[in-house]
């Protein structure tokens, strides 16, 4: 097992968001996290990544404890997140935005596989193409596409993507799925978070569907796109 | 920690607030009390510090001479932080509750001037040994205030008169001064006395006002050196004096600097050879070659000898603040009470010797009317182990004295 | 309801009652005192509509405080026959079309550009006042000519005594801090006052955030003029001292040692803050270093200041209606 | 024809002295977005610091290197054990606390060293004058000049060509952004608050010959440093240089020619700047 949360509660100011959510990933699994506005998926993502601090409960990560570390430590650890807002830097260049995201130390750790510059760009020519144009200057995908590569360039063992397709073009998103199944094809665990049912039903093995905090399904992909039940009442508007 | 922190905060200032009622102690019937105010922390500590020493000494030695009017005199000194409402707060304590009649400063114009307001109302004498504006005593007089050192007009007579005596050869004069109140009164007491004696073919080809604290006096400078200035006056004090004559000497300027506060033993020490040639004047000096002189020096040192620089010796202020007193102290003698209205008019008039000669409290403005003493920084000096000013030349009173009609005094007509 | 009213009733008139026959039971050392809380307690108020409510922090207030000490002397001094209330609304009037011209350029910027600003602000109207030595007397500073105040059924008072000015200056802050108070509840008050909570918004609703801003800033800048104006009139001596940056600092301490978060914690600070001043710097020259570590011990852990140490049972027994302003 | 020269030399000099000076405190305030007021008190510091050390080791090129460092370990002292825990009160108390610690330093330097005038002797080598044009120039001055464009270009070098600049210039605008990327943004900050510290105290070491040393020094500089930064545009390393420059040819020519408003050349300029363009030179809008 990869990643477990177990009875994680997180709270802003005095609202209660993450409430006893508990789940599990592992090793080399794609997982999708669904659910409707405002029901907390950002929110656990932002737990696991140091972001927040649950106030209480356990984030195990290959057997060590996450919850209070600082966002930093958990990337150190091998975690990497790309938020929902893309957040790239606009005063820097795309190659200078790169070169943030290195973590020089785990990329010497996983030598054979490790992301570089060169590697980066031959996945994405296009952004290769740009590399001395400033952040703020890009296409809104392209922006996508430098946020994960930016957090691919940590060598993260595990990636949490918060609604990578979201405001994309049609033509985009599949640009962006391919990329995530390349991602998960060089090995890295992913957890999923989208409203694009497609895009899961595509990407994922498992799914877990939450509402207002609480995880209230969990299972393959496969079943959830046949229970229609927990589609109706949690997923569709 | 927070909570900790809170209660320990709370029980500060639960003490602090008990604190201040505690019991003020209230003066002995046989003492008579001189109220001391002057800035004792902040940067002008060093400033108030000597002025207090000063006025001390004179109260230990009236003391020591068995007192006055056979009672104790009794120094009551207080901070005012160089803040005229903090000086009018502390006069009045001093007024009310340790009953002084007598409240003096020599720190700030402001502060005279402020305290001045607080002398008139509650009818107390209002003494300044080192504060030089020329209204304290002309436009804003008030009955209560009586002055013992030199106004603006006076030590800039001194200055001129030396230069022009001792130096008739110098044609270009140069004035800078600090651009506020005390700055623009010693320019115009330069030109004043200039007009009055200048040597034939001798004129100002320049004069300049800069910024109180002014970190770089290179512009400056350059522009007296352009205007090929042999003299330079300057009323200047602190940094804006200290960096003047550095910059300038950095520079490479040949001129002779005549200031106000040369005779600073701070700021010599600081400026070093940059000195050598500049001219001080004052009303005293310890320089002055006079038996009397000697005499009080020596009593100084039994108790300053190993004091910090500023008061080893009664330089600058200290000294004038020692006679001031005792010429205050004498007045009150002379009244044969410490009756307020009765002092006045037995100071009003009064002379007295001073080390350096005698002097005379002028009755229609209350300023004391004395000779100046004026001279140059030598490279060794007998007192400090950095070039220091050397024995003065006496300006007669006559030669720097306002006229009483051009003191703007309503009571000198 | 009604028994929160009875006793906020009768809190104001046991404060009311204490105030008119403190001075018979004070010192005139004390009373002069009082008289520098009450006047130092308005323009820490006037202070606290920016810090508390407007959220803005000014190193430059004193520009106001010393434009209305100065304006009261020149009312007093070039106007002849000019009564003494009219003088001191002369005085804040000055004031505070000085902070509408400042605030002008200043409530546009916020954070660090708006202390800054008002700080080179404050060292601007120093330099005029430092410059302009007909007017101001320059670095000597300007006397205050009192005359006798004349006042409908009371007759002449006479200015020079402590009494006559301890209640001219108690009832008009008292009457300041209530028109203040008043405004602030003010359904337009009340949006001006809140501007720190929800300046986003209130702008994405519309309403204009600058102009809120403005005339907080102005009036603050006219209470601070009047606040001044009573200063000139008790010192009778108005200097540069009175609208230096020095005076900028120690009216942040006020409200800031009082309490930004409540109306009336600036009055607290005002009183605290003379009384420590006074009381350590007999003690030793080095006060401002203790005055220095309570402000930053304040900020640290109870940035809620004095008044938020005062434990919550008292504190509501006193004002059972909590601060409107609330500092985080 | 000369004087002129010789005013634009003085202009620049004095220019870059500011520009020492306000480099820290610009450095600090783009980082951080905290406006450092205890970054005068530092300044003063860094010269007493001078001061003492000349006196123990006898050796002011010495003070070059120690001094800063002095002064940078009580900037991340202040850093990690004070500024930290405001943070999230927001920037009045970061500003107040700042202004807070500026005080006590103020008193703690006059509880130490006492407020006497202290004389911190530059080395021979740059006490003479070098020939300029038909006159000399103070050696000094030129020395101060060098000091700062040093500076200068290792400010300039390290936030353009570094992975280090890089990663501060992209905590300006998202230091959370950063975090999550895997860098320690507390010690970013730590370290940017002690250099921009360090960088206060080299230019008290670099102004207490030049300046002299005494206890009002910091609030004198303070509004001046202030003024460069408003002009120049908060957090612009390139504004507070030309600002600075601005100032100081401004100080030279204009008391050669409007003498009467030396005392506010630099708040004219500022106003002026204000009203044309608020957010300064060479600020992004506030």
């Amino acid at each position: 097992m990869t990643l477990a949360l177990k009875d994680v509660n997180t709270y802003y100011d005095k609202s209660h968001i993450l409430q006893d959510v508990s789940f599990s990933i592992q090793e080399k699994e794609v997982v999708g996290l669904l659910g409707r506005n405002g029901v907390g998926k950002s929110t656990t993502l932002k737990s696991i990544s140091g972001v927040v601090t649950p106030r209480s409960g356990s984030i195990l990560y290959k057997g060590k404890e996450l919850r209070g570390l600082k966002p930093h430590q958990v990337t150190k650890l091998g975690i990497g997140y790309v938020p929902e807002e893309r957040r790239i830097f606009p005063n820097l260049t795309v190659q200078q935005n790169l070169l943030i995201g290195v973590q020089s130390r785990r990329a010497r750790a996983q030598e054979e596989e490790a992301w570089t510059l060169e590697r980066a760009y031959d996945l994405f020519p296009q952004l290769k193409a740009r590399q001395s144009s400033k952040g703020g200057n890009l296409s809104g995908g392209e922006q996508q596409m430098l946020t994960i590569v930016r957090t691919l360039m940590g060598n993260p063992d595990l990636l949490l993507l918060d609604e990578p397709t979201e405001g994309l073009a049609p033509m985009l998103v599949e640009v962006v799925t391919g990329v995530i199944r390349e991602i998960h094809g060089s090995g890295i665990s992913i957890l999923l978070v989208e409203q694009n049912f497609e895009v899961i039903l595509e990407l994922t093995s498992r799914t877990y569907v939450m509402s207002k905090g609480r995880v209230v399904f969990e299972g393959t992909s496969a079943q959830l796109a046949d229970n229609h039940e927990v589609r109706k009442q949690y997923l569709e508007v | 920690m927070r909570t900790t922190m809170k209660k320990i905060l709370w029980a500060v200032c639960a003490t602090a607030v008990l604190g201040m009622f505690l019991p003020a102690a209230v003066p002995a019937a046989d003492e008579i009390v001189f109220g001391v105010i002057e800035p004792l922390s902040g940067p002008f500590k060093d400033v108030g510090d000597r002025y207090v020493n000063g006025a001390k000494f004179a109260i230990e030695q009236i003391n020591a001479e068995g007192g006055l009017l056979g009672k104790k005199v009794v120094a009551a000194v207080e901070d005012d932080a160089l803040k005229p409402a903090i000086a009018a707060r502390k006069a009045k304590k001093l007024i009310l509750k340790k009953k002084t009649k007598f409240i003096m400063t020599g720190t700030g114009s402001h502060i005279t001037l402020s305290l001045a307001k607080v002398a008139k109302k509650y009818k107390v004498i209002n003494l300044t040994y080192g504060t030089e504006a020329a209204k304290i005593t002309g436009s804003a007089f008030t009955p209560y205030t009586f002055r013992c050192c030199l106004n603006t007009d006076q030590h800039s007579a001194a200055i001129v008169e030396y230069m022009v005596r001792k130096y008739p050869q110098y044609k270009k004069y140069y004035i800078i001064c600090q651009d506020y109140a005390f700055g623009r009164e010693a320019a115009e007491g330069f030109k004043k006395k200039f007009k009055e004696i200048a040597p034939k073919g001798a004129r100002i080809v320049g004069e300049i006002f800069h910024p109180i604290a002014t970190k770089d006096f290179a512009p400056y400078v350059s522009a007296i050196m352009a205007s090929g200035a042999e003299v330079v006056l300057s009323g200047n004090w602190g940094t804006d004096l200290r960096l003047l004559i550095k910059h300038g000497a950095s520079l490479g300027w040949k001129v002779r600097l005549g200031n106000y506060f040369l005779n600073d033993p701070l700021v010599l020490q600081e400026v070093g050879k940059d000195s050598i040639g500049h001219v001080a004047a004052d009303a005293y000096m310890i320089t002055i070659d006079t038996p009397e002189n000697k005499a009080f020096l020596a009593k100084w040192a039994t108790k300053y000898k190993d004091a910090p620089l500023a008061y080893r010796y009664p330089t600058l202020s200290t000294g004038r603040a020692y006679y001031a007193v005792r010429f205050m102290a004498e007045a009150i003698r002379k009244a044969g009470t410490t009756d307020v209205q009765k002092v006045i008019k037995a100071w009003e008039g009064m002379e007295f010797q001073a080390a350096w000669g005698k002097v005379r409290m002028r009755a229609c403005d209350h300023q004391m009317i004395t000779p100046g003493v004026a001279s140059e920084v030598l490279p060794t000096s007998e007192y400090f182990d950095f070039p220091y000013v050397g024995k003065p030349m006496i300006i007669p009173a006559e030669a720097i004295t306002t006229p009483p009609a051009e003191t703007g005094n309503p009571r000198c007509k | 309801m009604t028994h929160t009213r009875t006793k906020n009733v009768l809190t104001v008139l046991i404060v009311l009652a204490a105030l008119v026959v403190l001075p018979y039971l004070l010192t005139e050392v004390q009373l002069n005192m009082a008289i520098e809380i009450a006047f130092f307690s308005l323009f820490a108020v006037s202070y606290n509509l920016l810090l508390g409510y407007g959220g803005v922090l000014s190193f430059g207030h004193a520009a106001y405080f010393g434009t209305g000490a100065y304006f009261m002397v020149f009312a007093l001094k070039y106007v002849a026959g000019m009564p003494i209330l009219p003088a001191v609304l002369v005085s804040g009037v000055a004031a505070g079309l000085t902070a509408a011209i400042v605030g002008f350029f200043c409530v546009r910027l916020g954070g660090s550009y708006f202390a800054l600003l008002t700080l080179a602000f404050n060292q601007l109207i120093y330099a005029i006042a430092l410059k302009w030595r007909s007017l101001t007397g320059g670095d000597d500073g300007i006397g205050l000519d009192k005359h006798d105040m004349y006042l409908p059924f009371v007759g002449n008072l006479d200015t020079m005594s402590t009494f006559t000015v301890y209640y001219l200056t108690v009832i008009i802050v008292l009457i300041s801090l209530w028109l203040i108070r008043f405004f602030l509840k003010t359904p337009y008050g009340n949006t001006v006052a809140c501007v720190k909570d929800n300046e986003e918004r209130a702008a994405f609703i519309g309403y204009n955030v600058f102009r809120s801003k403005l005339v907080l800033f102005t009036m603050a800048g006219f209470f601070a003029g009047i606040a001044g104006a009573l200063f000139a009139f008790f010192e009778e001596f108005v200097s540069l001292d009175s609208i230096n940056m020095a005076m900028s600092t120690e009216v942040l301490f006020m409200a800031f040692i009082g309490g930004t978060g409540s109306f009336l914690g600036p009055v607290l600070g005002a009183a605290v803050f003379i009384y420590f001043t006074e009381w350590v710097s007999d003690i030793t020259e080095h006060w401002e270093f203790f005055l220095g570590v309570l402000f930053v011990l304040l900020i640290l852990y109870a940035n809620r200041g004095i008044i938020g140490l005062i434990p919550e049972k008292i504190k509501n027994f006193w004002s059972p209606r909590s601060a409107s302003a609330g500092e985080r | 024809m000369e004087a002129y020269a010789v005013q634009a030399v003085h202009g620049v000099v004095y220019g870059m002295l500011l520009f020492l000076v306000t480099s820290g405190l610009t450095l600090v305030f783009g980082m951080m977005g905290v406006l450092n007021m205890a970054h005068a008190a530092f300044y003063m510091v860094g010269a007493y610091f001078t001061y003492s050390l000349v006196q123990w080791t006898g050796s002011f090129w010495l003070c070059l290197l120690l001094a800063p460092i002095g002064v940078g370990i009580i900037g991340a002292f202040v850093e990690r054990a004070l500024l930290r825990k405001v943070h999230t009160f927001g920037h009045a108390h970061e500003l107040m606390l700042t202004f807070g610690i500026f005080y006590i330093l103020a008193e703690v330097v006059k509880w130490i060293w006492g407020t006497y005038p202290l004389t911190v002797v530059a080395p021979d080598v740059l006490n003479g004058s070098v020939p300029f044009l038909s006159a000399t120039y103070p050696t000094y001055r030129l020395f101060i000049l060098l000091v700062s464009v040093i500076v200068l270009f290792i400010l300039a070098f390290i936030m353009q060509k570094t992975r280090i600049g890089i990663i501060v210039r992209a905590a300006v605008f998202d230091n959370e952004m950063v975090d999550i990327l895997g860098v320690n943004v507390q010690l970013v900050f730590l370290g940017v608050f002690s250099i921009g510290s360090a960088l206060a105290g080299l230019a008290g070491v670099v102004a207490a010959p030049f300046l002299s040393t005494y206890p009002g020094m910091g609030l004198e500089i303070l509004v001046d440093a202030f003024v460069v930064i408003v002009i120049g545009g908060f957090g612009s390393v390139w504004g507070a240089l030309l600002a600075a420059l601005m100032i100081g040819e401004l100080q030279s020519f204009g008391i050669m020619l409007i003498p009467e408003l030396a005392l506010v050349f630099q708040f004219l300029l500022m106003a002026i700047v204000l009203v044309w363009r608020p957010q300064g030179l060479f600020g992004e809008s506030a």
